[in-house]
């Protein structure tokens, strides 16, 4: 028995090297869009390729967010078995980049156009030292906020175009017995949440200065505890069982009515489609207040590792898929994301889709498109993770004052930097 | 030595207090059983409610209208990535990773308690101590430089593969899980073995001596067939660790096609996106855990003999 | 030459040293008995014999051949083990054939074989068992019957009779002598018991902390122990040790017991050891018999040196065959041995007479014998 | 656990050699050292290895992966300074004192309950043979199968508490799950459900190698129930408590999925065990020297409680 599956095994093995002298058609893909939504979006891209006779080899690990996927991405390098490509966020690309194990694809990046095509704020990330080392899938938005037409409608509420706006909202839903505010009580929702909090709180300058630059002064400025005080005033808003909450149940929440609003990034916009609700009817997808005109975005990336010469052709095959028009399209339709290039047609997205990419345009060009901190886009990992850290002690009460707060996040992140 | 027969219990407590005594225990007994079946209740209630019913209801409430569906969706088209046919295929993978892992690390920690019990040498235990603290090692610390290891025995196989036409198997995830649990499992099994051998007759080694048996024949003839009961509890150990290995089975198993269950299981379970199909979910874990539920229903007896021939003697 | 030598055997674990030089041998058809209480080393020095265990300095011949460096297996040797060892997956066959089977002899020599020492045991009926169905005696003769067919060379026994009853220990001494008697093989056995010593061996080997002690007949060993050990760990009861001074009277000596509250004893020594003289009026130990301590009816007729002393006799013990009488002298208690019959009352002052000749005196320096 | 016999038998100490040997007979000799060989070259290369691998990160400077320029002990000192941050805690402190409580509750509490079920199944109870795998099973399951199941059972939202209100029970109150003070609890709690039946299993296992003499001894000495278990039949378990703690320090230092599956973190990341911080800082924030210097720590600590024992045990008695 034993022997036979070592045969059996080792035989396998040698099959697949025995492949090597010519091309391999065929892409290793790491990824955590394992959820009904994305992995139909993901399939978009299955599809296509295998149409150019590609296979795919599919590596889902899904959990935390990416981190499962993550750790297991770097146990692939560190074993030199790189992937054709793997998802990434922003900074994780360029450090693998800076550790040299990335691909190049600046030969057909040029031949593509993605230079003129991608934002300049996304090509921060997939672009290394000149080179083209990822291919930015799609670009999420995290200051939204998403509300049951309902409910808004039972509490005769309007679009809150001010943050005072909002709180009065909110305190129009707690009157009529409504959870006002959606929200899971997890690190990464918290600072989501905070991000949009203080880009509506100090005005996009602040937030490039304190989130982006990570500017001192900023950070330990009188508008950051101003930022502290409204979070505060918002978490007053949220039902006590909110901690630990995932994401996705606060949602629901909203969905069934049972809360009004959650503040959360576009992929939020994919729980109301599989619930078969439409925006402008079921739900409605605001800007939040004060935040109009300017964009946080994250976006979802393929990393291109240096695979070997054989593969090369596959990983090309896939990076100019992953970037064609069509696939943005169809892709960022489903996944409730805008597309990673501004020159896609949005005909075929809804209301909140033409919005976001229609917002996405102008931010880029008027320079209000600004890297979220919260999901990795603002500064590394170590100083965004010691970023969610301080605002999910001051949630729970760890940190008990804003000006506790604001100390506390001064050292963190210095501490991380 | 292999028939360990269970004694007789004397009656403890006075005659006129017995029944009180009876029914306290039972009692007790009853109330620790709900405690410990209250998740797996949980779990299989769920498993066969409709969506609705699990949205809308209690999760302690039996199902008002059972319903099979999500097991055979969990079974055979739930989506794991990208590939929607269920979890069946990893199963495959799984036993096809753990029965190997499970006889050749059981195989070797018997070895080693053979040759540390009974052909001890000048610091035999400091080798077993040595051994033994291995098994407190946090494995996230040894992910990455054991990643490294493997990819470079990897390389050589590709090497080996290209001088002499067969790999070895190095280099391919099954076997490379098999090789990590084996190394990692080696503390444990070296340390029932050797307890149990401790006490295994000396004197039946010097027969065999002189009978004129070598090392391995006195292994296979003499200490192997008087094993049975640390084998049982070895196996059982060994198998329900590498069974339910997230850590190395994520970090190593390379695509999908060597994916084992407990991946593939996370990969339906740990989703956050899209309805949550929480029937589907349960169906799915509790068809992962059927193996080692089984092994534990059914070996249990033979566990805690084995465990009473020598893992906890002093 | 001897059939089995043993010529400086030492052995050390690091620096402990557990047999401290060693010098036995046996002749061809002998029957050795290392005896000694536990810890002494014999196990030990039965195991070197094996080859079971290394020795450090030293050799063993069996035959004229060296077999230091020989396995276990290649000695021409079959043991017999305390615990008897059965293998106990393999049924009674299995057992008694299992050297046989890795040594590669035929499947149908080996059933011959077996069938013959089974019908020497008697143990026909029990072939196609396991070990945990038989009972205590049936193992030893299963155990017995796997030394018996490899016919070897020499024959050792690791304390074989331990586990036993004493009714058991009894019938089962016997078979082991009638044995040796019929089929003349060699053997070393090792016992804590010195009865079994003394009822089976034709050599012994009395030893102590990796040293032997003394090496002689049983009748030697009995009669003329070397030194208190020997003297106090041969014979049950044991011999009365107890401490005296050397009198003088012009040419002869004697024995002076101190007696509580009462005046010493002096005995008279007719023909005393030459070493004796030298101490004079210093204090020895005087060792001497239960059986040479009787009444005077019982004493020995044609022993040369009897003196008699009136004893108070504390405790009486009727053993059936003797009747065992406990007094104090030098204050120790002592054990006389009288005829069964023997009207004696406890309480009561009584005569005793020692018989002299067979008292040994022990100089309490060295504990060894004074010749 | 046991301890080494009073009499170590050496077959063929190292030594000596025999110099008349074949070449052959001392490959005998040898087979021993050369069967264990392969094993303990594995452990020594991929545990000791790596535990100096570890040590020497955690004197660099590395972040996502491995740097291999020793630039001094940073990450202890960050880590020396987390240490005595209480207000508000620092994640480090957070850990460590999650470790203390956690450590200690969930030992004495799966000691004392499986001990208690033990005893109470080792009353010649009927049926033991279906209660005894039903009190086994949880640790045949992976956390990733089972912390959903606790997760809901301990939300007021959905489980218990909800339970219970609908029951008419509604003053009743359980929101440990969500409290930054007692989430560590909960831990314990779905721990102790996983690891107590197989400690009940070895407590049982010692109790049934009682010799039964020596309770009837200790019975018609007059000894009642309670005196007869506290005076005499858990002293003779000791050895059981030995090996129990063993598993029980090797599982609760482990305890990295149940935090996570149970409770992410829990609020503001209070419920976070030291494996906790090590795979955060060594993978998610790609503090590798901080992470490794955690996971020194860790072996340390493990090594302080550990190796006493292990000596103590396996020290070789005089003969």
């Amino acid at each position: 028995m034993l022997r036979k599956l070592l045969i059996g095994t080792a035989l396998a093995s040698g099959l697949a090297f025995a492949a090597h002298a010519e091309d391999v058609k065929e892409v290793q893909m790491l990824h955590w869009w394992t959820s009904g939504g994305e992995a139909a979006a993901l399939n978009v891209l299955k599809e296509d390729l295998s149409k150019e006779g590609y296979a795919w080899k599919d590596v889902p690990v899904a959990g935390g967010g990416g981190d499962a996927a993550m750790t297991a991405l770097k146990a692939m390098v560190a074993a030199g078995n790189y992937p054709t490509a793997s998802q990434m966020l922003g900074y994780t690309v360029l450090d693998y980049a800076a550790a040299g194990v990335m691909g190049d694809l600046t030969e057909t990046a040029v031949k593509e156009g993605w230079d003129k095509s991608v934002p300049a704020a996304l090509q921060k990330f997939s672009v290394y030292d000149g080179k083209w080392v990822a291919a930015p899938v799609n670009v999420h938005s995290v200051n939204w906020l998403w509300i049951n037409k309902a409910v808004m409608d039972k509490i005769g509420g309007t679009e809150p175009k001010t943050f005072d706006d909002f709180v009065a909202l909110l305190d129009k839903a707690k009157a009529a017995g409504v959870i006002p505010l959606a929200l899971g009580g997890q690190n990464w929702q918290e600072a989501t949440m905070f991000d949009s909090v203080v880009l509506s709180t100090g005005g996009p300058e602040f937030y490039k200065k304190a989130f982006n630059d990570l500017d001192e002064e900023a950070l330990k400025s009188d508008t950051m505890k101003k930022s502290f005080d409204n979070l505060a005033k918002l978490v007053t808003y949220v039902d006590p069982n909110f901690s630990g909450r995932d994401w996705n149940l606060a949602t629901a929440m909203v969905i069934k009515g049972d809360a009004l609003v959650q503040v959360m990034g576009d992929w939020a916009k994919g729980e109301f489609n599989a619930a078969k609700k439409a925006p402008g009817t079921d739900f409605l997808c605001y800007r939040f207040p004060g935040t109009d005109g300017s964009v946080i975005y994250n976006s979802d990336m393929f990393g291109m590792f240096n695979v070997p010469d054989d593969r090369k052709a596959a990983q090309v095959a896939l990076a100019t898929a992953t970037l064609s028009k069509s696939f943005q399209s169809a892709f960022n339709v489903v996944k409730g994301s805008v597309p990673a290039r501004t020159d896609v047609p949005d005909t075929d997205f809804d209301a909140c889709g033409k919005k976001g990419m229609a917002d996405l345009k102008a931010a880029n060009e008027g320079g209000t498109l600004f890297g979220s901190l919260a999901q990795g886009y603002g500064a590394p990992p170590a100083v965004a993770n010691a970023y969610k850290d301080v605002v999910s002690k001051f949630v729970h009460g760890q940190i008990k004052t804003s000006d506790e707060a604001v100390t506390e996040l001064v050292k963190a992140i210095d501490d991380a930097k | 030595m292999s028939v360990v027969t269970t004694p007789v219990r004397q009656d403890i407590g006075g005659t006129g207090a017995k029944t009180l005594n009876r029914i306290v225990i039972y009692g007790l007994l009853a109330l620790f059983a709900l405690f410990y079946l209250m998740p797996l209740f949980v779990m299989l209630v769920t498993s066969f409610k409709t969506m609705d019913e699990i949205q809308n209801g209690n999760m302690l409430a039996l199902p008002r209208a059972p319903t099979l569906e999500p097991w055979f969706k969990a079974w055979g088209e739930t989506c794991v990535g990208l590939t929607c046919a269920g979890i069946k295929g990893y199963f495959w993978n799984s036993i096809k990773m753990v029965v190997p892992a499970v006889l050749i690390s059981t195989l070797l920690g018997a070895l080693n308690g053979y040759v540390l019990t009974k052909w001890r040498f000048r610091g035999h235990t400091l080798v077993f101590g040595l051994m033994l603290f291995a098994c407190f090692i946090p494995f996230q610390s040894v992910l990455l430089p054991m990643a490294t290891i493997l990819g470079s025995l990897g390389r050589f196989g590709v090497t080996l593969q290209n001088a002499t036409g067969f790999s070895f198997g190095l280099g391919n995830p099954t076997v490379n899980l098999v090789f990590v649990h084996v190394v990692y499992g080696l503390g444990f099994t070296t340390l029932f073995f050797r307890n149990y051998y401790e006490a295994f007759p000396t004197e039946l080694i010097k027969a065999a001596q002189v009978d004129g048996a070598s090392f391995f024949q006195i292994f296979r003839r003499i200490m192997l067939p008087n094993s049975m009961p640390i084998f049982v509890v070895t196996v059982i150990y060994q198998f329900t660790n590498i069974w339910n290995d997230f850590l190395f089975a994520s970090a190593y198993a390379g695509t999908g096609d060597s994916m084992p269950m407990t991946v593939a299981l996370n990969n339906v379970v740990n989703t956050s996106t899209g309805v949550v199909e929480y029937n589907v979910n349960m169906a799915a874990a509790m068809i992962a855990a059927l193996p080692t539920l089984l092994v534990y229903v059914v070996a249990g007896r033979y566990f805690v003999r084995g465990l009473m021939a020598g893992a906890v003697k002093g | 030459m001897a059939f089995l030598e043993i010529d400086g055997l030492k052995k050390r674990f690091g620096t402990v040293e557990i047999l401290k030089g060693i010098d036995v041998d046996l002749e061809k058809g002998g029957f050795l008995v290392l005896v000694g209480p536990s810890g002494c080393g014999k196990s030990t020095l039965l195991n070197t014999i094996a080859g079971l265990e290394t020795i450090t300095e030293g050799e063993i011949r069996v035959d004229g051949r060296t077999i230091n460096n020989l396995h276990p297996s290649k000695r021409d040797i079959a043991m017999v083990f305390q615990s008897y060892a059965l293998y106990p997956n393999m049924t009674v066959a299995g057992n008694i054939a299992f050297g046989m089977e890795m040594r590669g002899v035929p499947a149908a020599e080996r059933q011959k074989a077996i069938d013959k020492v089974a019908k020497v045991l008697q143990i026909g009926h029990l072939l196609q068992r396991k070990p945990s169905q038989l009972s205590g005696g049936q193992r030893q003769r299963v155990a017995m019957g796997r030394a018996l067919v490899r016919d070897p060379k020499l024959f050792l026994f690791d304390e074989p009779l331990s586990n036993l009853d004493a009714k058991l220990r009894v019938d089962m001494r016997i078979e082991i002598k009638r044995l040796h008697a019929t089929t003349g093989t060699t053997i070393v056995y090792v016992t804590h018991d010195q009865i079994e010593a003394m009822t089976l061996a034709t050599k012994i080997a009395v030893m102590r902390d990796g040293e032997v002690q003394q090496f002689g007949t049983p009748a030697e060993i009995y009669n003329n122990p070397t030194n208190i050990f020997v003297a106090d760990f041969m014979g049950s009861p044991a011999m009365n040790l107890v401490p005296v001074t050397i009198g003088g009277n012009g040419s002869g000596l004697s024995v002076v017991l101190q007696r509580d509250g009462r005046e010493p004893i002096s005995l008279p020594l007719a023909n005393p050891p030459a070493g004796l003289s030298a101490f004079q009026g210093k204090p020895v130990i005087f060792g001497v018999r239960p059986e040479a301590l009787t009444d005077p009816e019982g004493a020995e007729r044609n022993a040369s040196n009897i003196a008699t002393a009136d004893c108070h006799i504390e405790v009486i013990e009727p053993a059936g065959s003797d009747t065992f009488a406990v007094t104090n002298l030098g204050g120790k208690a002592v054990v006389a041995r009288l005829r069964a019959d023997a009207k004696i009352q406890p309480g009561t002052v009584t005569p005793l007479a020692f018989n002299l000749t067979k008292a040994v005196f022990f100089d309490p320096a060295t504990e060894n014998r004074i010749l | 656990m046991s301890t080494v016999a009073e009499t170590s038998m050496t077959l063929t100490p190292e030594h000596e050699t025999r110099p008349s040997a074949s070449v052959r007979s001392r490959l005998q000799d040898a087979l021993p050292k050369i069967v264990l060989a392969p094993s303990f070259a594995a452990t020594i290369v991929f545990v000791y290895g790596f535990i100096l691998w570890t040590i020497y990160l955690s004197f660099t400077n590395s972040k996502t992966f491995p740097s291999y320029a020793i630039t001094g002990p940073r990450a202890y000192q960050r880590l020396w300074r987390w240490t005595f941050e209480s207000d508000p805690p620092s994640s480090w402190y957070t850990s460590i004192t999650n470790m203390g409580i956690f450590g200690f509750l969930y030992i004495f509490i799966c000691l004392a309950l499986g001990l208690f079920l033990a005893i109470l199944l080792d009353q010649k109870i009927r049926g033991e043979g279906m209660l005894r795998p039903i009190y086994l099973y949880p640790m045949a399951l992976s956390f990733i199968v089972t912390g959903v199941a606790w997760k809901w059972f301990l939300d007021p939202g959905l489980g218990l508490e909800q339970t219970l209100h609908q029951w008419g029970w509604t003053s009743f109150h359980f929101d440990w799950i969500k409290n930054k003070d007692f989430v560590i609890y909960t831990v314990v709690i779905a721990g102790v459900w996983q690891a107590s039946g197989f400690i009940m299993a070895m407590f049982l296992a010692g109790l049934r190698g009682i010799d039964g003499e020596i309770m009837k001894a200790a019975q018609i000495d007059g000894a009642t129930t309670f005196q007869l278990y506290r005076r005499i039949v858990i002293p003779l378990l000791r050895p059981v408590f030995l090996s129990a703690f063993i598993v029980l320090a090797h599982l609760a230092i482990k305890s990295y999925d149940l935090v996570v599956a149970l409770t992410s973190g829990g609020p503001g990341g209070s419920a976070w065990l030291p494996s906790n911080f090590m795979y955060e800082y060594t993978f998610k924030r790609n503090e590798m020297a901080v992470g490794s210097a955690s996971a020194v720590i860790m072996l340390m600590t493990i090594t302080a409680i550990i190796v006493p024992y292990l000596y103590s045990e396996l020290r070789e008695k005089p003969r």
